[in-house]
């Protein structure tokens, strides 16, 4: 259905956009349990997946769904879950076995209230740190952040390649508003699209070694069934792949680990900005919170206030740098959130009391609204 | 509360709690029940009713009561409701 | 003394979140029923569910009642029977939460024998999440899903559950509300686990999915494709195949769980004392 | 500009599905647009909404606060939302099955949605499209041809001709109404 | 041609580490004699596992081979047949890897059909953890988790996965090493779920804590309180108690789950072409 | 076996000491599953446990066995599970529900290195942000760090008081080492142990509001069975303890919930130090780490430094303000851990740019030893 | 690396692999086999073996090779343990 | 006073044990002890290791780096351990099992440990206890009450007698070697 111009415009649902997206990128696999509200995902998934030729599987729970995922990435698929805060931590523990054995994949949260069963249907944000700590153990994690329905196409397609490109999980971070909403999205064409997939080896078989990486840190990765036969393990491992507990290797592959995200945290940090500049004020905010930020930024300039904004697309790695150098430009940085503080702390991390930072936390399962940023810039 | 005021009719619907349905109302072996205008259940021929309960036990929502039902409310028995009807 | 089933509801909360026609409150007027039946004293009565449309089931009863998360239902009613071993413990739960995420607490609680009743309410889909397949959805059903019909097969949950290791276990659908409020009876009765499923309609979501008409018309539907065990015990698979056997399939005499710790605890202390 | 529109009755009516085309529509005219709805408990059983918020700039809240068009379908929807309207607003009442309007800061304006549908198509399922039809035409949001193509596009295959039918039907009752 | 096992091992990481005596090896012997015999392409076969000692076996088999997490083997290995079906999954696993934790997931893949051969290598006791009871361990038995003696009853885990689904099931042990290759050949020719229960012996921890002797001792046990399915059908359950039955008990031909799931995709197709 | 004057010294195992200190802190109930390097506990109850009339259990998973807690505990049994990294992981969506529901526990993680199996007998300190971030949602939740065995024991019993009285899980962190070491401890007499119940209601069923708290918070909590017939839901409640989706009720809920730990905070935080008053390097750390520390802190006194160190029993609520006091009056603050850097975030937040916080970590499965404190210490 | 150097020795043990656990010592028919000072298995008796192949199935470590065994390595076959004992 | 004492031979000769009741008899005498063993694959199959740290103030760093004293019970424990031994150190050997003592800078006393344990109490199994009186009484740690009865409270029921045999055996040939 083109709209105007010949352009591939849609009105899509959050959710919807992701499963198109994940499909143009070149996703093939799906396994997944249902959870509101990220449910759409894998409703449309079961019917367009296998148009393409892909996979579709309704697993037994999350558990299940991201063992699978990861199970068919191992044979070359590009795979994703979805779920909700629940499902995200049944996720952990294989989310772990994922990320210590670099195996891509994708996994969406489409947040709600929690915690527990909480407000199934309502939004929050307060998933943000258990997406950077949710399992046992130090690992490399990346996490992305859409606020509006053409963001979730954009970082859905940039999820896939990230994990491609460093072989790392990636999280899918999104607001129940955001994945619930219809919005306007262009559809690129398919050829326009930019498309990164894993390393594979140049080695023969015999040479092949799965865990040794070049300089950038990402080992190539050999589909199972295509005549590279190795092993895989979340026990600690050495190059070959095979478990060793020998000390010095633990510590040479943690590093690794942590030193290919951050050789590459350059390429894979999004954000967006209002008016920093020349900011006295700034207002950092993701998701849902971030357009509220935005158009709150603006009330305050017309009220006279030099107030900006930052959007954080990417939350993990955290760019603290970034945050860093306006909070050494800035008076006051204001956090807003839907939790009772998360992101602030890291922000607060950052900041090292360059500047002050004060925190605007919502925790009644509605929104942020822009006038409540406004009247946070105008008392702060 | 009820859609019976009068003291001899056997069933009580709590018609706030009611949701219209129509199970009652199909079930009924005597058809004592019918569907007011909002779809909700009311008792139209009391006198055909025979307190078999099978409308308070096939009331999702607890909404029938048959007043003095063999079995205050606890109802057991032998038979599915093929045989209630039958 | 029997007690009427309005006694075990916390009418404040009344009328109660499920959809019209919806078969969950004709299965938990049953359970209601024989409870009533049974004349449990509301205080020794503890019901336990996971998530779910029928899991909402305790919220609306009189009893000790915990909503706990989806699929564990068996395992934290596991906790309080082995704490509080002369409590009635029933445990509520939907086809998904006790066959899909919840479906080893149930074969294991089955194992170990633990003293607590389970009545699965299936209406062979999530209802919850707006109709998508369940491990109950039969083959070549419809949902939200299966768009080009179900690929799995289900459970037979009885089976399985006779398998595992239970002590009762019986199958009725909506169709037969009063054998299902006697088997549930029979399930408090027994010294063990019991096992009741109650095949439900979800007339929303399985039911507009798969054209099958009115509540009404889902109850009809169950009625004309029910078998009894007795009758379906001379029916070949194909004769059977659609078909919901219903009855009391097996009833076994093994040891409660927390009977025979009672045993443990008794040597253990002889132990300590030596 | 920015104008919020709710639509609210109870589950079935298919409101979510007018949003969708409302919103779409309003997207095929170039605006911004947003689509919303309600989910959670109160989407079975209770009041149903659905929200559309069409602009002429990017739309950063995404969320109807005091919406510029009302629908209200059902006696619980104006319970619920009669009040939310905005100074002035339009407020559509399908009067045939809404009892009483409470009080409202808009200005009502009552049709006989479902009755109309009926007659119209013989179903009352397409109430939402006749209601599209009136709502449309009495508040002016977006342009009947794409009204039209956003119809087609959206129902369910083969439903089409019966739901231009009852968009037609909205459009004429509330033109003849002369409110449009 | 049938392929030598030492061809299979990855020589460079023997010996292994399992204990002296430890069944699990006699038991992986007998999985590579059955795929030698069928002489399936090394780089066409993928051995997945959980966690435990059993689950150690892929690290020394030459083919594509997972070591994931505890109890998900079979949920991993979903993933892998599902996307490239021509694979040979098999399954290699502990008793407590899939009967405990892992349940679920075999019940749902004995469900699904899955095109998976699963041996579960079951020495009634958590190895890898040093010895604490699991859902196979017979009660009455000591465990270090069971110091008064085991409560619980062991699953019979051929009738779960046959009440589950399952197209194969079948069961022998290390003292029928011969017939358990055989039967993990049948498995893997099965199309669909293929369960093999292989019966082993840990002398370390179960062995020891039940006085059971030498690795041969148990062996012996083994064999003497074996009784095979034929001779079993006539025995009653007292005669039973105690006893090991072995054989072959169930051969099912319902479809393989991706090879429905083949069909699904045509389907798909033709609607998205429409 | 008492030991010299009467009285009760042991030589006790980490894990042993721990199961020890349980069954004299109350607990009547264990659930769990066997994990390295935390099977012990769980082994020594299932002898003990059933001794004082007390029920062990070991469930099917470790899902089942926070579950099966939180059940007991409902009853009002005071209840326990034990476990290490990837149980932690799979145990954190019910942890949630324990601290929404407010139903007191004790969760034990006796750490080893991970992620995933990774290093399953070798000691790390990766799970603290996990302890703190590990569920979904914004939780409450409180988690202790013995250092030493007569530190187990006596965190042991603070870990079942402060459960019963705030009503919250509490997790209790060890060392793999400080889990299978013996060391000396001296065991208390059971009438010197101080013991803390859940607080019960003192108004009859009928006017029992579960979910109703005093001024500090802490609702009366009614056992099962004993009359209180109540409602237990890990959605949004409100003081019935039945659910609703009013948000002016979430964010009461939810502020309550963060409220009642808050003001608690001074009671509930503990911390050990060395050196502290005029130091001008100060080593922080936990668990087996402190103990180095400690040791490198004497060192480096010997040789003239003016070296200090702060030992952490308490991690969460995390103590901000005792170590920005530290911040402000030291050059630098070095935080030893045995991860890739977590406790660090945290003290650099506290430490808000007041002084210099620099890290020291081994992330190898070996302990810190004195030495590299010494070092660290002489570097900076 | 094998206990047997010259060519008419019937059974190979790999003396590195063995961990000296008795079950083929035990299980061989013919007993062929004994245990070494240090526990592991040799070929004591070559002239009696039978190449039933048991010492090699049962070995829990891969630690014995029949040498022109029937099966090449792949045994197969009917009767259990007792059978090839009997 | 820092004294550390690895214990190092196979899995099942008891040495974790042995360590316990060093490390019990070191608290009966007053010390601060610390006791801690190898867990992992190590312990099974390969070498195994008890480990003890005694000391008259507060232990801070719980692991042996360069033990005082060596017990060495295996070829395997011999190549892993023989050379950690701080210089001077007492080390002694099982001179029965142990094929080849390596290079270690430590002080070699050869016992055959398990002969004597077998000829004293008819098992091998109290090795473990023999070597405990061998290497006390070499290496001077706690005294010999406090040994025996650390022996008597930890070993299993029904073998005191048995292990307080041993225990003399090892006390005795080491007093007879002259290097008590
Ligand atoms: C861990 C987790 N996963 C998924 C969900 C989402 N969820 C809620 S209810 C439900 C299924 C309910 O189906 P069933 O148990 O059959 O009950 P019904 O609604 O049909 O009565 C699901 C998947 C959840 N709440 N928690
Ligand atoms: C989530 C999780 N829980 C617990 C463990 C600890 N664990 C490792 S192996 C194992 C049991 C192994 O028993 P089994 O599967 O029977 O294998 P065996 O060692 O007996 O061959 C357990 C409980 C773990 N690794 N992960
Ligand atoms: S009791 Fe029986 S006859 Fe009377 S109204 Fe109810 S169903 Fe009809
Ligand atoms: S069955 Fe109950 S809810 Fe349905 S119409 Fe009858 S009274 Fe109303
Ligand atoms: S969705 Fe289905 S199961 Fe849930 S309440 Fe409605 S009819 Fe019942
Ligand atoms: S512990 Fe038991 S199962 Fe594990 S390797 Fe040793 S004998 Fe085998
Ligand atoms: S092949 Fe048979 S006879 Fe020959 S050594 Fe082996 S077991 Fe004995
Ligand atoms: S069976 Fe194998 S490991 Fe055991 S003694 Fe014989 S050759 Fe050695
Ligand atoms: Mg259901
Ligand atoms: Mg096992």
């Amino acid at each position: 259905m083109p709209g105007r111009k010949g352009r591939d415009l849609r009105l899509l649902q959050g959710n919807e956009c992701c499963a198109e997206a994940a499909i143009l990128a070149g996703c093939t696999f799906f396994a997944g349990y249902p959870i509101t509200p990220s449910t759409e995902i894998a409703e449309i998934l079961s019917e367009k997946l296998p148009q393409v030729g892909g996979h579709f599987i309704q697993m037994e729970d999350e558990i299940a769904s991201i063992a699978a995922v990861i199970g068919a990435s191992l044979t070359g698929a590009k795979s994703m879950t979805a779920t909700s805060g629940p499902g995200f931590s049944l996720k952990q523990e294989n989310i772990g076995f994922a990320s210590f054995t670099e195996i891509p994949c994708v996994i969406v949260n489409v947040q709600r209230t929690g915690p527990s069963t909480g407000l199934p249907t309502a939004p929050a944000q307060a998933d943000l740190m258990q997406a950077r700590w949710g399992t046992h153990g130090d690992h490399p994690i990346v996490a992305l952040y859409p606020s509006t329905v053409p963001e979730v196409f954009d970082l859905t397609v940039k999820a896939f390649n990230i994990s491609e490109r460093l072989r790392v999980p990636v999280i899918l971070l999104m607001d129940e508003v955001v994945g619930h909403m219809r919005e306007k999205v262009e559809i690129p064409h398919v050829s326009d699209i930019e498309i990164i997939n894993r390393p594979r080896p140049d080695v023969p078989p015999e040479k092949y070694l799965p865990y040794a990486a070049g300089p950038d840190g990402v080992p190539p990765m050999a589909p199972f069934g295509t005549g590279y036969r190795w092993h895989v393990t979340g026990l600690y491992h050495d190059e070959t792949g095979f478990p060793t507990t020998a000390a010095p290797n633990a510590d040479r592959q943690m590093k690794r680990l942590y030193a290919k995200i951050e050789s590459a945290a350059e390429e894979i940090t999004f954000t967006s900005e209002e008016s920093l500049d020349d900011a006295e004020i700034v207002v950092v905010a993701c998701g849902i919170t971030a357009r509220s930020a935005r158009r709150g930024v603006r009330l305050a300039r017309e009220r006279g206030i030099k107030a900006g904004m930052l959007q954080l697309k990417t939350i993990w790695p955290f760019p603290y740098g970034i945050i860093g150098d306006i909070a050494g430009r800035v008076e006051k940085i204001i956090v807003a959130e839907m939790n009772m503080g998360q992101l602030i702390g890291e922000v607060e991390r950052a900041a090292c009391g360059k500047c002050e930072v004060v925190g605007y936390s919502r925790v009644d399962g509605e929104p942020i609204a822009p006038a409540e940023i406004v009247a946070k810039i105008e008392e702060v | 509360m009820t859609s019976a005021a009068s003291p001899e009719v056997p069933v009580l619907v709590r018609h706030e709690w009611c949701k219209g349905c129509g199970i009652c109302i199909a079930m009924c072996p005597k058809k004592v029940l019918e569907a007011a205008p909002d779809g909700k259940a009311t008792v139209a021929r009391p006198e055909d009713c025979i307190k078999c309960e099978t409308c308070e036990i096939m009331c999702p929502d607890f909404a029938i009561r048959v007043v003095g039902g063999r079995s205050k409310g606890v109802a057991e028995g032998k038979g599915d409701v093929a045989g209630a009807r039958a | 003394m029997a007690v009427p089933v309005d006694n075990y509801l916390r009418n404040q909360f009344m009328p109660h979140m499920w959809c019209p026609g919806c078969g969950h409150g004709i299965v938990l007027g049953a359970v209601l029923r024989a409870i009533g039946r049974l004349d449990l004293p509301k205080d020794e009565v503890c019901i336990v569910s996971g998530i779910g449309c029928a899991s909402r089931a305790p919220g609306y009863l009189d009893f000790n009642t915990v909503h706990t998360t989806h699929g564990r239902a068996l395992a934290f009613a596991t906790g309080i029977k082995l704490a509080r071993p002369d409590l009635h413990v029933i445990v509520l739960t939907g086809d998904g939460d006790a066959s899909a995420i919840g479906g080893n607490h149930l074969i294991h609680a089955a194992r170990r024998n633990m003293g607590i009743t389970t009545v699965m309410f299936n209406n062979s889909i999530y209802g919850m999440t707006n109709g998508q397949y369940s491990p109950m959805t039969p083959k070549g059903r419809y949902a939200s899903t299966a768009p080009y019909g179900n690929v799995e097969r289900n459970f037979d949950m009885c089976e399985l559950v006779k398998a595992a290791g239970g002590n009762y276990v019986a199958r009725a659908t909506t169709a037969h509300a009063r054998q299902l409020s006697n088997y549930v009876e029979h399930a408090i009765q027994t010294q063990g686990f019991a096992f009741v499923e109650a095949v439900t309609q979800c007339p929303t979501y399985f039911g507009r999915r798969n054209k099958m008409g009115t509540p009404v018309d889902m109850i009809e539907w169950f009625r004309k494709n029910s078998v009894n065990a007795a009758a379906a015990a001379k029916l070949g698979p194909e004769e059977l195949d659609g078909k919901i056997v219903v009855g009391e399939f097996y009833r076994g005499d093994a040891p409660e769980y927390t009977q025979v710790y009672e045993e443990v605890i008794k040597r253990a202390k002889e132990a300590a004392a030596r | 500009m920015r104008k919020e529109i709710r639509l609210s009755g109870y589950g079935g009516q298919g409101l979510i599905l007018a949003g969708i085309i409302l919103a779409e529509a309003a997207m095929r005219d170039g605006y911004e647009v947003v689509q919303s709805q309600s989910y959670g408990p109160e989407a079975r059983g209770g009041a149903s909404r659905a929200e559309v918020i069409i602009s002429d700039e990017p739309i950063d809240y995404p969320k109807v606060t005091s919406p510029d068009v009302l629908l209200l379908m059902s006696d619980q929807a104006c319970k619920r939302f009669a009040g939310s309207a905005c100074e002035g607003g339009t407020v559509i009442v399908d009067s045939g099955l809404v009892t009483s309007v409470p009080e409202t800061p808009g200005i009502v304006h009552e049709f006989p949605i479902t009755d109309m549908a009926v007659e119209a198509t013989g179903r009352s399922i397409s109430a939402n499209v006749v209601a599209l039809g009136v709502l449309n035409t009495v508040a002016g949001l977006v342009s009947p041809e794409s009204l039209k193509k956003a119809v087609s596009a959206r129902v369910p295959r083969g439903t089409g001709e019966i739901n231009l039918a009852a968009l037609g039907a909205g459009i004429a009752a509330s033109e003849a109404a002369g409110v449009g």
